[in-house]
């Protein structure tokens, strides 16, 4: 049994050493705000831990449990409460582990940055909101925690709010975002309406229902639409905006605006993920509507490819990992839409140890680098920081699917998914996470090198007087020369590498223990719903294959993906190990896909043109020529305008004189007399 | 035949004392030295009271009408009202000129003497029962209204005023009894209730012809003397030209005159042919509320545009006519006596600070009032506010009441184009409020008052009653009501 | 044979006269202190004519109050006029058009 | 057990209050002291109301009638219900801050300010509280003179021109209405709400009187196109005039709604909801758009307020079609609902966002955007509340923005989905021009010199923006007080909505 104390200690835990930490920011200083605040994710770590152990291990029954409402209108509630099972428990320890280690990190990372407490508060805060969001038993509470996340995600982004891409980019990030949760919203507003009720489990269980499912309404007239996917594709928009697919993805890789350390948490392992997890948890609904799902499907899988391309263009070492990410939240996209929910969260899980470990090494070399990003001045960083070197290779194999590696079981499991699946997009997303394959090992490789090996391509420079302390201070690093170093870089400090270590650990070896149960084991109970639908389980069928995760390694050297992986691996060794002058060949040989992917496929362009220019152009013409020009300066002032020149006209009529004034009273008489006439003589 | 009875001279004791009380002033007046005018002036408003008092106390009972002198005069409820605050507005005259005239050396028993014959006339006018009383109440009042705006010898605007206010008066009065001739052509009688009697207007009718024609001629001298566009031209140049003294008078106590003459002549008389009337009055109420408030807008002179207000405001009274029923008259009176108390607020407030070869009739002369003297910069607005409509300030009330007369009538379109121009004649009310509120004085110095405590006093009374009957004008509405018989017909 | 139509006619034509007198004038300000007589004895034509043909004497009795009160009336105006003319040393109709507007 | 006389008290207390600022006011610090003594008494004096609610009761409850203009069956009627109390105890809460908040901005006859707010107060108190038609109407157009000198005499630049319009727009839109309740009164007898709410009225008379109603509110909710008082009412008013005019006086419109269009002329307004949706729809999305291009915070505020109270109008005439056509009485008290929260909410965001504006103006005497930058940098506690109602603004759950927003979008989709996908489009747009703005004021470097030598909130701005703040939360994060006790008023006006008139 699953005590309810505990659930709330979870969750508030972080938000008092968030409330603490920035309220009382200056009485509590520095090693009390990060105290305060890692005690509390420690506590809420550990104890979600002991959820996930009594739940899997302890016999626990899922948790679902309302704990106050919120409002109550008619049958219409909304209230706040808990739902959790084994997918929650699995997500608040990822959460909260991930947390915890990027707390850590932070301790070093930020160390000497003026608003060390504010970050503690703010990633504390972000701790609390994607735990209410991932144990919400209800759509409202997880609006609200989508919501919070995406205010922390603003905060953050632009935590350096002296730079002016910091503050674009956070805004840039919440709009975005916003689009996502109009979407999102608004299915709310159908799950309410078609299904009655605010809360999972009501919601679920209508699901059951045959009136339900073959429910169609006519938005337009003359056009039917099932209401089921009508909702899913509206929700799948919200997922879309906070797991940056495509084409809402334009806000991810600029919100590397932030702190790195954030980066990996929520731009990476958590936040980006709700979207998947969302609709994971909402499988019972999607698994109504195949529309929803090609879509989910076809959404993904661009997702997947094309922002992978991206990645290898690159510069910029955050960069390449937020590319990267992308790609990833694209298989996982890939997985929910071909119905291998679990897939899709399992990569989620695998992948936020990986991907954390990533950005946190990232965010190492930069530290090391004085805050320099730009790989084009880093080059064989690994004799001066030996331990990031090895985390990061890990990492990267992980990433790139190496087997054996978390990222291999994961990853092999969707793309096999892929295969299996008959769903409308599904063969043209099976190109697509192949071809990613090939793409995610190339970029992943060519960071290392480009990072590790090879030549230093920095120059350090004889230390100046003074400046010493100063150097290493996050917003010095304009102030240089690109790639000039006041003095050569060195390993980071324990509170950095430590997290790094850890991370790497699970990144390597959890896939072994988890496939296993949670893929093909129906770990996840109840909470994913797959319908039975013939030749909709995908991991079922895929199931019946698995003989162990040994067998699954082994097998996986045989596959396409492996070779794939490893042609990437192969080209991205030999142009930037061993020929590293040869990419500017490429560059030109290839110029115009070159400039495509280094531009972004000039997506961010034409919402700049389209959305922020027409829309403040739009704006200035509404206000100009609708509020100024026709209501008031015709209606309003213009009346007003109006009766004041009919005043200094007429005026005239008063003229002075007595006799106009005379025969204005006759021509008042005349006028009267002639109208009695005709009233008494012409009108009947 | 005719035959004298004695009761019929008790009455009009009200005007009687009145009469001899003046006559007593003119001798006593002719005996005082410049300096002890005072004199006749506190003569005059005792007058003025124990006249007040006299009218209370004879007060008819409610629903019953006394007539003497074979219905000559009348006595009744509406006679009542008016008379009591005829005599109080030209109360407040006195209360608020003394000051004002002497520093324009116009402290002169004439003043009094004219103000108190000009109110017998007024009495006289809403007592009448008899064409000829009207016309010789009327002809009091304005020859004596004349000789007023005369007054300042000395000024070249004010003779203009005058001889534009004579002459045009004396044409009004033509009309008039050009009108009256032709009712008593078509009905054989003068007296007002016969008339009434008599009138045949039914379409087979021989006088039909003559009583509509003679009916309009008794439409416009009585829209003249309201103030009616079209026949309003005469009332800027008088407002202007005249000592702000005799404005007040007109603007405020002979305005309640004219509205007792309108009524005794057209529901009095004709309230046969309301049909047509009520017409002819709703045309001209459109056209007054127009010409009132349009106007207004381009004065920069205060007395002028109070001027163009009054027109406006009567177009508003003269819809309470349109409804063409008890109510609706209840609700032109309360209108008339609502305007009448504003209006002596805002002439009082020109002569307040009016000075000697200053006259504080433009609206810049008001620029600052609230930072040298809050609280008379209060009492102005008050007014504004009030005369503008807008609640809780007594003027609303008096538009309520008018708009629910012409809403009950069915004339709504009326309704309609009445509050347009309200909205229009806001601006200008604002205009003043601005100019005080929101303007810097050209002279920062706190406001320098006249001595006489009593205007002071009076005026702050006058201003506080503008709310406090906002507050509580139900009695008054009462009053107005049971003087018509509102609900008992 | 004089019918009642006939004194009316002379009324109104009378009327007239004085009413254009009024208002076409553009001279003399005395000119219009005679047209109100004029005005004024029209109105008394009609009482007049009316009370012989009604038989009744009121009408008559209103002529005389009409005629006292222009009496009086003309006094004014003369007063007003010579007021007029000690300010203005004017009394051309067309010169009296300070206010306006 | 409650105090006798509770609502009159609640209305004369700050008009007496004003008159004692007014006559013993001449020291500046005496007439704050004394306004600010008066305004908290009434606070504390509208808890009872709160507190001694009978939600079991239907219908109005500390209901005080007298006689007042017997000739007209008009009487001095008071009683509040749910609505009326929350709107009622939002007034003297507001109050209280906004004459706190005037404490030293405000140096030029400093008694009159504090007179005039007072006056304010006591009226907006009695609109809520008015249950006679007439009644109310004097409350309703009283309230325009103390904010018309508020706004001309302690207003900016261009306060004449504001104060003008914004007197003659409202006073153009409740005449009308003056027509229509002197016609209700012809048919009724008198002017009671309750009997206007029972009087049965023909498709043409509810037409005529509905469009009557919707002029008055539309102008003082403000809908589009009637709107443009506002952006000017609110540039060029004191910090002040413009809490009250966002806080409590555009509520004003939103409740006429309630009492006036709903319940007396239910039939023409369902025939006629399409036009109030439109027009709420028009003001989310283009009053959004012109809300992006202003170059003035107060104007910027100003537009978004409009685009807000959308949502309220919205919320009331979607509930209608809710109740009448689709039959869905939970929904049309959820869009009801939703109406009324975000009123509230709006009260204490745009309150919170004006004061906001009000601390920056009081330190640098400019509105404009461009004239600050990175204002963060030096005062972080204000940034903090600013950013935290910003996002209010922007309806981020948890905060009181969000609440009605939310329920009033679940209630709009019942009706359609197309007005529910328009109205959530203020998710975009409302968050692009808050957010542009905290960027371009809030972040950023340090703007200019004038910008780095502003000093951080002092206690008593603390407090203001402190006691908004805790507002905004408790509402975002526990909106069911406040729904529980308009729950019942809220039922019985979708109650009478449901019958039909004719």
């Amino acid at each position: 049994m699953l005590s309810k104390t505990i659930l709330l200690v979870i969750v508030l835990a972080p938000l008092f050493g968030a409330l603490v930490a920035g309220l009382l920011c200056n009485q509590v200083g520095r090693k009390g705000a990060a105290g305060v605040t890692i005690a509390g994710v420690l506590l809420s770590c550990a104890l979600s831990f002991h959820v996930l152990y009594q739940l899997v291990w302890g016999g626990a029954a899922t948790f679902n449990e309302n704990l106050y409402t919120w409002f109550q209108v008619g049958s219409i509630g909304a209230h706040v409460g808990f739902l959790v099972d084994r997918l929650t428990a699995m997500m608040m320890v990822v959460v909260t582990f991930v947390s915890l280690m990027v707390h850590v990190y932070t301790i070093g990372y930020m160390a000497e940055d003026d608003g060390f407490q504010r970050f503690f508060s703010y990633i504390a805060l972000f701790t609390f909101s994607m735990l209410m969001l991932v144990m919400s038993n209800n759509f409202l509470q997880l609006f609200f925690g989508w919501e919070a996340v995406g205010l922390v995600s603003y905060l953050l982004i632009g935590f350096w709010f002296k730079r002016p891409s910091a503050i674009f980019a956070n805004m840039k990030a919440f709009l975005v975002n916003r689009v996502g949760d109009f979407g999102f919203l608004l299915g709310i507003a159908g799950v309410l309406f078609w299904f009655g009720s605010l809360d999972y489990s009501q919601v679920f269980a209508a699901t059951a229902s045959d009136l339900v499912a073959s429910r169609t309404v006519e938005i337009f007239a003359g056009h039917p639409w099932h209401v089921a996917t009508i909702v899913c594709i509206c929700l799948f928009i919200g997922a879309m905006g906070k797991s940056a697919q495509v084409p809402l993805h334009v806000w991810l890789p600029d919100s590397m605006e932030g702190p790195t350390p954030i980066s990996a948490l929520i731009h990476a392992a958590t936040m980006v993920t709700a979207g998947i997890f969302m609709v994971a948890r909402m499988s019972p609904i999607f698994e109504l509507s195949e529309t929803a799902l090609s879509f989910v499907l076809v959404i993904g899988a661009t997702t997947a490819l094309f922002t992978g391309l991206i990645g290898i263009v690159q510069n910029d070492i955050k960069r390449v990992v937020a590319y990267s990410t992308l790609s990833q939240l694209g298989y996982m996209t890939v997985a929910l839409g071909v119905s291998a929910y679990a897939g899709g969260v399992y990569h989620l899980m695998t992948h936020a140890f990986f991907k954390a470990l990533l950005f946190l090494g990232a965010g190492s070399v930069i530290v090391a680098m004085h805050h320099e990003q730009d790989m084009r001045y880093m080059g064989g960083l690994r004799k001066y920081m030996p331990v990031t070197w090895i985390t990061m290779w890990l990492g990267s194999l992980a990433l790139a699917g190496t087997p054996g590696f978390a990222g291999f079981f994961s990853k092999d499991a969707i793309i096999e998914a892929v295969g299996e699946s008959h769903r409308w997009g599904s063969g043209y997303a099976y190109f697509c996470v192949m071809a990613g394959v090939f793409v995610t090992a190339l970029y992943s490789f060519r960071l290392l090198y480009k990072t590790f090996h090879g030549k230093e391509r920095f120059v350090v420079e004889a230390p100046h007087h003074g400046h010493g302390h100063h150097d290493a201070h996050h917003d010095d690093h304009g102030h240089h020369e690109p790639g000039h170093l006041a003095h050569a870089p060195h390993e980071s400090p324990w509170v950095i590498t430590l997290p790094l270590v850890l991370l790497a650990i699970p990144s390597v070896i959890v896939g072994w223990f988890t496939i296993g149960p949670m893929l093909f084991g129906g770990w996840f109970g109840d909470a994913i719903r797959v319908s039975g639908e013939e030749g909709r389980d995908v991991l079922g069928e895929i199931g019946r294959e698995f003989h162990g995760p040994l067998a699954m390694m082994l097998h996986g050297f045989t596959q396409a993906p492996f070779w794939l992986a490893f042609a990437g691996f192969a080209v991205a060794t030999w142009i930037w190990l061993l020929n590293p002058g040869v990419t500017e060949r490429f560059k030109n040989a290839l110029r115009p896909l070159y400039t495509m992917l280094n531009n972004k496929y000039w997506v961010d362009e034409l919402y700049q043109a389209v959305f922020a220019r027409g829309g403040i152009a739009l704006g200035r013409g509404l206000w100009k020529g609708g509020d100024a020009g026709l209501i008031d300066g015709v209606a309003v002032n213009g009346s007003a305008a109006l009766v004041d020149r009919v005043a200094a006209t007429v005026r005239w009529l008063q003229s002075g004189y007595l006799y106009h004034y005379a025969f204005a009273m006759i021509l008042g008489l005349i006028a009267l007399l002639g109208g009695v006439w005709w009233v008494t003589h012409l009108a009947p | 035949m005719i035959q004298f009875n004695p009761a019929d001279l008790a009455t009009m004791l009200p005007e009687l004392f009145l009469l001899g009380a003046t006559c007593a002033i003119l001798l006593i007046d002719l005996f005082l030295k410049p300096a002890q005018r005072d004199v006749t002036h506190w003569l005059s408003l005792t007058a003025l009271l124990v006249a007040g008092v006299l009218v209370w106390r004879g007060a008819p009972e409610q629903g019953t009408s006394i007539a003497a002198f074979n219905g000559m005069f009348l006595r009744d409820g509406v006679a009542t009202v008016l008379k009591v605050f005829v005599l109080l507005t030209t109360g407040l005259v006195f209360l608020y000129s003394r000051d004002y005239l002497r520093q324009r050396k116009l402290f002169v028993g004439e003043f009094y003497l004219l103000l108190l014959f000009a109110t017998l006339g007024m009495m006289l006018l809403v007592s009448a029962g008899n064409l000829v009383t009207v016309y010789l109440g009327l002809e009091l009042l304005t020859l004596s209204s004349y000789a007023l705006v005369a007054l300042n010898r000395d000024s070249a605007v004010s003779s203009e005023a005058a001889i534009k206010y004579f002459v045009l008066g004396a044409l009004a009065s033509g009309l008039l009894l050009y009108g009256m001739s032709m009712i008593y052509g078509a009905t054989g009688t003068l007296d007002l209730a016969k008339i009434h009697a008599v009138a045949d207007f039914s379409a087979d009718s021989p006088h039909r012809m003559l009583l509509a024609f003679g009916l309009v001629f008794l439409v416009v001298g009585s829209a003249f003397k309201l103030g009616a566009a079209p026949f309003h031209m005469w009332l800027p140049d008088v407002y202007q030209g005249a000592p702000t003294a005799v404005t007040l008078f007109v603007g405020s106590a002979s305005k309640l005159a004219a509205f007792g003459m309108t009524w005794r002549l057209l529901d009095g008389a004709m309230g046969g042919m309301n049909a047509h009337w009520t017409q002819m009055l709703g045309v001209l109420a459109v056209l007054s509320l127009a010409v009132g408030n349009v106007f207004a807008i381009a004065q920069t002179n205060l007395k002028r545009m109070l001027a163009y207000s009054t027109i406006s405001h009567v177009g508003f009274l003269l819809l309470g006519f349109v409804n063409g029923s008890a109510s609706g008259y209840a609700a032109a009176m309360f209108y008339m006596i609502s305007y009448a108390l504003m209006a002596a607020v805002a002439f009082g407030m020109i002569m307040l600070l009016a000075r000697a070869g200053f006259e504080a009739e433009e609206i810049d002369d008001f620029k600052g009032l609230n930072q040298r003297n809050p609280w008379y910069a209060g009492v102005m607005a008050i007014a504004m506010f009030s005369l503008a409509g807008v609640p809780p300030l007594f003027g609303f009330f008096a538009k309520l009441m008018v708009l629910k007369a012409v809403i009950d009538a069915g004339q709504m379109w009326l309704a309609i184009v009445a509050i347009v121009f309200a909205i229009i004649g806001l601006y200008y009310y604002l205009r003043v409020v601005k100019v005080m509120y929101f303007d810097e004085p050209h002279d920062k110095a706190a406001l320098e008052l006249p001595r006489d405590r009593g205007f002071r006093w009076v005026l702050s009374l006058n201003g506080l009653a503008l709310l406090a009957l906002g507050v509580f004008w139900g009695p008054l509405l009462d009053w107005c009501n049971s003087a018509l018989m509102v609900g008992a017909r | 044979m004089i019918t009642l139509a006939h004194f009316l006619t002379l009324g109104a034509v009378l009327f007239c006269i004085a009413v254009a007198g009024i208002f076409i004038n553009r001279k003399n300000v005395i000119t219009l202190l005679m047209a109100i007589e004029l005005m004024l004895l029209a109105v008394n034509t009609n009482f007049v004519a009316f009370s012989r043909f009604l038989g009744d004497p009121s009408g008559q009795v209103f002529v005389f109050f009409i005629l006292t009160v222009a009496a009086a009336e003309s006094a004014i105006g003369l007063a007003i006029l010579v007021v007029l003319f000690r300010n203005r040393a004017t009394i051309n109709v067309t010169e009296i058009d300070s206010m306006k507007g | 057990m409650h105090l006798p006389h509770l609502l009159s008290l609640l209305i004369w207390l700050p008009v007496l209050g004003a008159i004692a600022v007014l006559v013993f006011g001449r020291q500046a610090n005496t007439a704050r002291w004394l306004a600010l003594l008066t305004a908290v008494a009434t606070f504390l004096l509208s808890i009872p109301l709160w507190t001694g609610y009978v939600p079991a009761t239907p219908g109005m409850q500390f209901v005080e009638t007298l006689a007042w203009i017997p000739a007209l069956n008009a009487n001095y009627a008071l009683g509040v219900d749910g609505i009326a109390i929350a709107l009622i105890v939002l007034t003297t809460f507001t109050s209280v801050l906004v004459i706190l908040g005037a404490w030293g901005p405000i140096e030029e006859r400093v008694s009159q300010y504090m007179a005039a707010m007072l006056a304010l107060e006591g009226l907006l108190v009695g609109v809520f509280a008015a249950t006679d038609a007439l009644l109310f109407y004097v409350f309703f157009e009283g309230m325009l003179i103390p904010m018309f000198i508020l706004i001309g005499i302690w207003g900016g630049p261009r306060r004449v021109y504001a104060t003008l319009k914004f007197f003659i727009y409202t006073f153009l839109g409740s005449i009308f209405m003056l027509v229509g309740l002197i016609y209700l009164h012809m048919k009724t007898g008198q002017f009671s709400l309750d009997a206007f709410a029972h009087a049965g009225l023909g498709a043409r008379e509810q037409a005529w009187l509905f469009f009557a109603f919707l002029i008055a509110f539309a102008i003082k909710v403000p809908m589009w196109p009637v709107h443009t008082w506002l952006p000017d009412a609110h540039v060029e008013a004191p910090t002040g005039g413009s809490v009250i005019l966002a806080a409590i006086m555009l509520k004003v419109g939103g409740y006429g709604f309630v009492r006036f269009s709903l319940p007396i002329t239910p039939d023409a307004s369902q025939e006629y909801a399409w036009v109030v949706i439109a027009m709420s729809l028009i003001a989310v999305v283009y009053i959004g758009y012109v809300a992006l291009v202003q170059e003035d915070m107060k104007k910027l505020v100003a537009y978004s307020s409009i685009a807000h109270m959308g949502f309220v109008t919205l919320g009331l005439f979607v509930a209608l079609a809710l109740a009448r056509v689709n039959a869905n009485p939970d929904g049309a008290r959820l869009a009801v609902q939703g109406a009324m929260v975000q009123m509230i909410s709006h009260g204490f965001v745009s309150g919170a966002m004006f004061s906001c504006i009000g601390v920056m103006y009081d330190r640098l005497h400019t509105r404009m955007i461009e004239d600050y930058g990175g204002i963060v940098n030096v005062m972080p506690w204000f940034a903090a509340f600013m950013v935290l109602f910003a996002m209010a603004n922007c309806g981020l759950p948890g905060t009181s923005g969000f609440v009605g927003e939310f329920m009033v979008i679940l209630a709009a989709f019942q009706d359609s989905p197309l007005i529910a996908a328009v109205a959530a489009f203020t998710l975009i747009i409302g968050a692009a021009y808050t957010l542009w703005l905290v960027k371009r004021v809030v972040f950023g470097e340090v703007g200019n010199d004038k910008v780095a030598k502003m000093k951080d909130l002092d206690l008593r701005e603390w407090i203001v923006l402190g006691a908004f703040a805790a507002g905004v939360l408790a509402v975002g994060v526990y909106p069911k007080p406040l729904t529980d006790l308009m729950e019942p008023a809220v039922q019985q006006l979708v109650q009478q909505l449901v019958l039909a008139k004719m």
